[in-house]
């Protein structure tokens, strides 16, 4: 019994609060580690109030003997997931949780500059906690970081790309512009944002004041962690005859089927706008006709049972 | 007689009605016929399932066993269609002050079951309400809200409601209870007049002082079922009451 | 609709989205409120997010699972609450409490499942991602609201009344009454995704107080309700969407100022201190 | 308390909390079903959210603020119902909304600012983070509201029964009404953190309509619903915390299919189908 | 006289009373003396404002104007206290089927006013109630839920409530509605006995074939006012209701 559990206690287990964080480290530690992920990776953490709690509680034998907690430290961590999981393991006596986190806690990982130096910064942490497998996690790094690279833009891509007029959401203007070398027309964002200067209405207001400049925008890129702010502009440019279409980007890794790790996020990505890219899937919820239905069917149905009742 | 009138209204044999919940039915094999354009007076203590019959000839409760007909019609399965003929003043109710009702709405409501699903208030069914205002007396409190107004008040509106109908038969089950004498008196003779028009009344009733002067059918209950069904001139009325009801009775 | 008073699509639809959502609610809300089933709204939105996270827990849409799960809810509240001899409310909150649990188990046992759930809209709501056919949906379901309610007038207000006198003039109560909170209940699924399920019940509820402080008529609240809702709401997408301020919690708040002042206003609470 | 029958503090916390709430609720739902106020629940939830959020964003400790705003709404709700003239579970209904939108509005003014917004705990509740000091001040809550209702069983019963007659007698309504609203309120708010706004419902209303399927009794609902309730949640926090499964939910689940089973078994829907 | 007799237990003097909301009170500059084991008996038309007197004699609504008095307390400011020592069986009532109380509850609720905050009921309540319910021969219902009888019997449950308060004035609106013409005689007798007892009965009631065979003082109002204030033997009192409540009336 001894034997089979010593190997077991050697991994290094570890808390992370987002599929961010979760999936480089499964990478780089291998067999050296288990990772378990606090909140749920398709939305925000700040929609996801309703499940973090039950989520430690349901992992709640494997944070207590967790070695590591691994955070950003951004202000959503700071303020949806962090605090849940302190307070779990002072009530219950397992003391203060230690943070390892991010150096700069806004850091971004949705290019693959970023990405890799995302990724550089969790080996980093392994490293120094388990310096005996150092190079197991030098090695699975480098591996990484390659799989990384390889979902960069080549040189043909960049040219078509630099052709291609977007607006994006603000959170995916890095990776639009930088890193896909796409041309950014506009860029709106939530209401909360810079005083609500870049809302979609706002936008809107432009198009309809300005046509000419958004006269071959191809795509409106969401930002799929902040819901669907951009099917406005997309019907914006279609009422003037712009065949813009909307995509969605994604943030984390885990929040749509086949899209699981760090590079699959960057592939997906690119593949939405790429012409030739394959995207991994590609879901355009158009619920309105459906719903319209149901309701119709419903109704009458409703109607119907009521008349019928002689 | 006609064949047409020898063919009861409403017609009981056997029944028995329980309540939810309860181990013993309340009604117990009662029977009972009322031909068209009777009046008959229900008497009996309380408790004696006075409620229970009106509710069971109306289908407000199921009876259980026993056949019921009422207006041609089993009860037992067409009870919607049999309250669209049958009018039904309750014994108790209360509204709110804040109801959202005029007693002109409240009357119009009589109406409504008859007049079917998807159709609005044609200009008979108004001059229907209109009528039954102004039989009972209540022209001035029309538009006012059902629920601010006294108890008497209260009960002339219900009891307009069922005028208004136009019913076959009509239940009323205590409909004295809350009125001044005037209109006790008042009330009767109406409720005469529609049993001269043919329509079969049914009335529950405590109080025997305002009864029309004439022969009238008696039926008094006890513990569920009749135990006397007879009819007798009005000034008797009381003596057979109090007479059937205590332990010695006659049985009809 | 309205492109051509409203150029700009994003304003234009959330007005549309609020005017429909606002009169439907509203002219629901006076029955609503009358029969004292005002945690109906909750319960449909719990009742849908449920849903969805069934639905997507068995690879099923999950507007469809959403919608089905308020149906179902729907269907079973009537006869349930006959059944348990409960008011409707407290099934209702039964019901409600049932849904939410299912739906929080769901989404966590998922979660250790590596599948995500994204159904918050139907809890907080949006009207400003909407494409022109979902508002089309909107204008419908305010047309339907307003043709049932024509149709079964007579029925509703009888129910209002009284139940019992209602079924002793040959009502058929149960069919009625069912199909009303059936109506209730599509339309309150519906208008989840516009307003959301945690503010709904201020368009459910207020309306019908606000007017109800100064009438007694029923008719007059019919009308006045939906115009009130909808002056309101349609004033609050317009400053919400222009000043960028969060639509829904701003109409909200402003129907909240509303009450209140009719309250203050509402010449049911005074005692008359003349002499005649 | 229990450590020494259940040595995991984990899950003996949970447990203990769980017991102590479920009473509290439990006596304080044969109340609520029985008088028509069963959105009692809801609109306190919501209340406490609306108050954290105001106290977050005036930088004061945020438990404090919630506990005053439900407060704030426990001490309005009677008078505003009565000047409004609206049911009790309408005006519920109004300052719901209204802290809602409140708590909305300055939830996403804060994002704005850039600043995070945390009380969620008070919609979703939480069993297993509880100090030792946390459960203490539960089972004070517990007796505190044991203790009220037999302290004023009969005011209490005489209002259940009959507002009117019950003023006829001489007992003050007034403030035995409004005291009774302001402990619902404050067993509330202090339950929120455990078991979490949006499934409270279920603890205050499912007991009570359990144990009315068989008695018609208010001295039995007031002993049974409490022990209905605390077997059925000591149940479904151990097994939740030992099977890793989430509690309140699970728990939830439990009350909804005792009360499925308790209405199909109840026998005041039996219809005798005897002569005698 | 003593002078404590004197001393009128129920005294208004030119009281106004509305409802919230109406433009006109409903009581009009009424005044009334009521003594120590007096039997009043008010009559009049609907929406007199009989019910409307009997609840602003408890303070259960607020007078406007003029001075009210009973039993020695100011009703205006001190209407709770007043209320634990008058009874009141009010007009109208329904109760829930499913109301979770039994009829020996509802019996002791009527004491509950009386025992104060923080009081079980004592062996003496527990007697009382025993008497009252023994005294309305409800005695076989008593573990009966109220909601599940009949109107008659609920009747009966609410006036026994009042008896069990052993309260100094008793008002009963229309107490006789529901009952059965057995149940009528026998409170009749009963309300005799409080008032032998001392307890001031204040009756409004439409009926008046049970009254107590004796001289009894009777009160008419229409309008919202007294219009007839005087004594007169029982099998008088139709008659003169009759007359003060029709349109050419004497006044007291
Ligand atoms: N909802 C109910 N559930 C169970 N039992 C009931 C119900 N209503 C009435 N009963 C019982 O049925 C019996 C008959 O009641 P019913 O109301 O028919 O009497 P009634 O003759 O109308 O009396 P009253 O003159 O007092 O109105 C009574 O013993 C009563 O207790
Ligand atoms: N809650 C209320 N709000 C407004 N007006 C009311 C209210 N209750 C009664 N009224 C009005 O006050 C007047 C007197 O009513 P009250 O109930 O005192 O009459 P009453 O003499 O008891 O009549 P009844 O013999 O019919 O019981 C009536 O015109 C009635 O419409
Ligand atoms: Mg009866
Ligand atoms: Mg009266
Ligand atoms: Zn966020």
């Amino acid at each position: 019994l001894i034997l089979v559990s010593l190997p077991c206690s050697a991994q290094l287990n570890i808390v992370s609060t987002t599929s961010v964080l979760a999936d480089p480290l499964m990478y780089i530690g291998s067999d050296h580690v288990r990772v378990i992920v606090i909140s749920d990776p398709t939305i925000c953490p700040h929609m996801q109030t309703d499940v973090i709690q039950n989520n430690i509680q349901i992992q709640k034998d494997f944070i207590i003997d967790a070695d590591m907690f691994v955070a950003h430290n951004g202000s959503v961590d700071i303020s949806y997931v962090m605090p849940f999981v302190d307070k779990f393991m002072e009530t219950n006596g397992y003391g203060r949780v230690h943070w390892t986190t991010l150096s700069n806690p806004a850091m971004v990982w949705n290019t693959p500059d970023s990405a890799v130096a995302l990724a550089g910064e969790l080996k980093g942490w392994l490293v120094s906690r388990d310096p005996a497998n150092a190079t197991d996690y030098e090695r699975n790094y480098l591996e990484y970081a390659g799989r990384i690279r390889q979902q960069d833009v080549n040189d043909r891509e960049k040219e078509v790309n630099s052709g291609q007029d977007v607006i994006v959401m603000v959170w995916q203007r890095d990776a639009a512009e930088k890193w896909l070398g796409l041309n950014i027309v506009a860029i709106y964002a939530p209401e909360f944002y810079q005083g609500g200067k870049f809302t979609a209405a706002k936008l809107v207001d432009d198009i309809n004041a300005h046509p000419e400049k958004y006269q071959n925008v191809s795509y409106v890129i969401e930002n799929m962690q902040s819901g669907e702010l951009g099917k406005g502009v997309e019907e914006a440019l279609n009422d003037r005859g712009i065949p813009a279409k909307r995509v969605i980007f994604t943030n984390f890794p885990g929040s749509l089927p086949g899209v699981v790790t760090l590079p699959d996020v960057l592939s997906h990505n690119k593949g939405l706008v790429t012409p030739g890219g394959a995207p991994v899937s590609s879901t355009t919820p158009t619920r309105a006709p459906v719903a319209a239905f149901t309701v119709l069917c419903g109704i009458l149905g409703g109607v119907l049972a009521i008349l019928s009742r002689k | 007689m006609q064949p047409e009138a020898k063919k009861p209204l409403i017609s009981l044999s056997g029944i028995y009605t329980a309540y939810e919940g309860d181990h013993a039915p309340v009604i117990r094999g009662l029977s009972l016929e009322i031909h068209k354009g009777e009046f008959i007076m229900v008497g009996g203590p309380n408790g004696a399932g006075k409620t229970t019959l009106l509710e069971s000839i109306n289908g407000l409760l199921k009876i259980t066993h026993g056949h019921a007909t009422v207006c041609g019609l089993d009860v037992r399965n067409k009870g919607h269609e049999v309250r669209k003929r049958v009018g039904y003043v309750i014994q108790n109710f209360t509204f709110d002050p804040l109801t959202p009702f005029s007693v002109k709405e409240v009357v119009m409501m009589g109406r409504y079951g008859k007049m079917g699903f998807f159709r609005r208030p044609s200009a008979e069914d108004q001059q229907a309400v209109e009528r039954a205002i102004g039989m009972m007396g209540i022209k001035e409190l029309e538009d006012r809200p059902i629920g601010i107004l006294s108890g008497g008040q209260q009960q002339k509106v219900l009891i307009a409601q069922n005028i208004a109908r136009d019913p076959e038969i009509m239940l009323l089950d205590e409909p004295f209870s809350n009125l001044d004498f005037l209109s006790r008196e008042f009330v009767m003779d109406i409720l005469e007049k529609l049993a001269e028009s043919g329509i079969a009344i049914v009335l529950v009733s405590h109080a025997f002082d305002d009864l029309p002067d004439r022969d009238i059918r008696l039926v008094v209950m006890k513990d569920g079922d009749i135990c006397f069904d007879r009819t007798c001139p009005s000034e008797h009325v009381e003596a057979t009451v109090r007479e059937a009801s205590t332990p010695g009775a006659i049985h009809a | 609709m309205l492109e051509f008073i409203i150029p700009n699509n994003i304003l234009c639809h959330a007005v549309e989205a609020m005017l429909f959502v606002s009169v439907a609610t509203a002219v629901l809300g006076v029955i609503i409120t009358r029969i004292g089933i005002s945690s109906v709204g909750f319960t449909m939105a719990h009742a849908a997010f449920a849903g969805a996270a069934i639905g997507m827990f068995l690879a099923l849409p999950v507007t469809i699972a959403a919608i089905a799960a308020s149906l179902a809810v729907a269907l079973l509240l009537g006869p349930l609450s006959e059944k348990a001899k409960l008011s409707v409310d407290a099934t209702l909150g039964v019901l409600f409490s049932l849904s939410m649990a299912v739906a929080i188990f769901f989404i966590s046992y998922m979660q250790t499942l590596g599948q995500g759930f994204h159904a918050s809209s139907l809890l907080y709501g949006d009207v400003i991602s909407l494409y022109r056919e979902e508002v089309y949906s909107l204008a419908l379901l305010a047309v339907i609201v307003i043709v049932f309610v024509i149709l079964f007038y007579k029925e509703i207000t009888a129910l209002i009344f009284h139940r019992k006198i209602a079924e002793s003039t040959g009502i058929r109560v149960k069919p009625v009454y069912y199909g009303m909170l059936f109506i209730i209940a599509v339309s309150i699924a519906l208008s989840l995704t516009i307003i959301g399920g945690l503010l709904l019940y201020v368009w459910l509820v207020t309306p019908a107080a606000i007017v109800y402080q100064f009438s007694y008529n029923l008719r007059h609240m019919f009308f006045l309700a939906p115009v009130v809702a909808g002056v309101i709401s349609v004033g609050g997408a317009f400053t919400g969407v222009t000043c960028s301020l969060p639509v829904a919690p701003l109409t909200a708040v402003v129907f909240g100022v509303v009450f209140l002042v009719a309250v203050l206003f509402s010449p049911k609470r005074r005692i008359s201190n003349s002499k005649n």
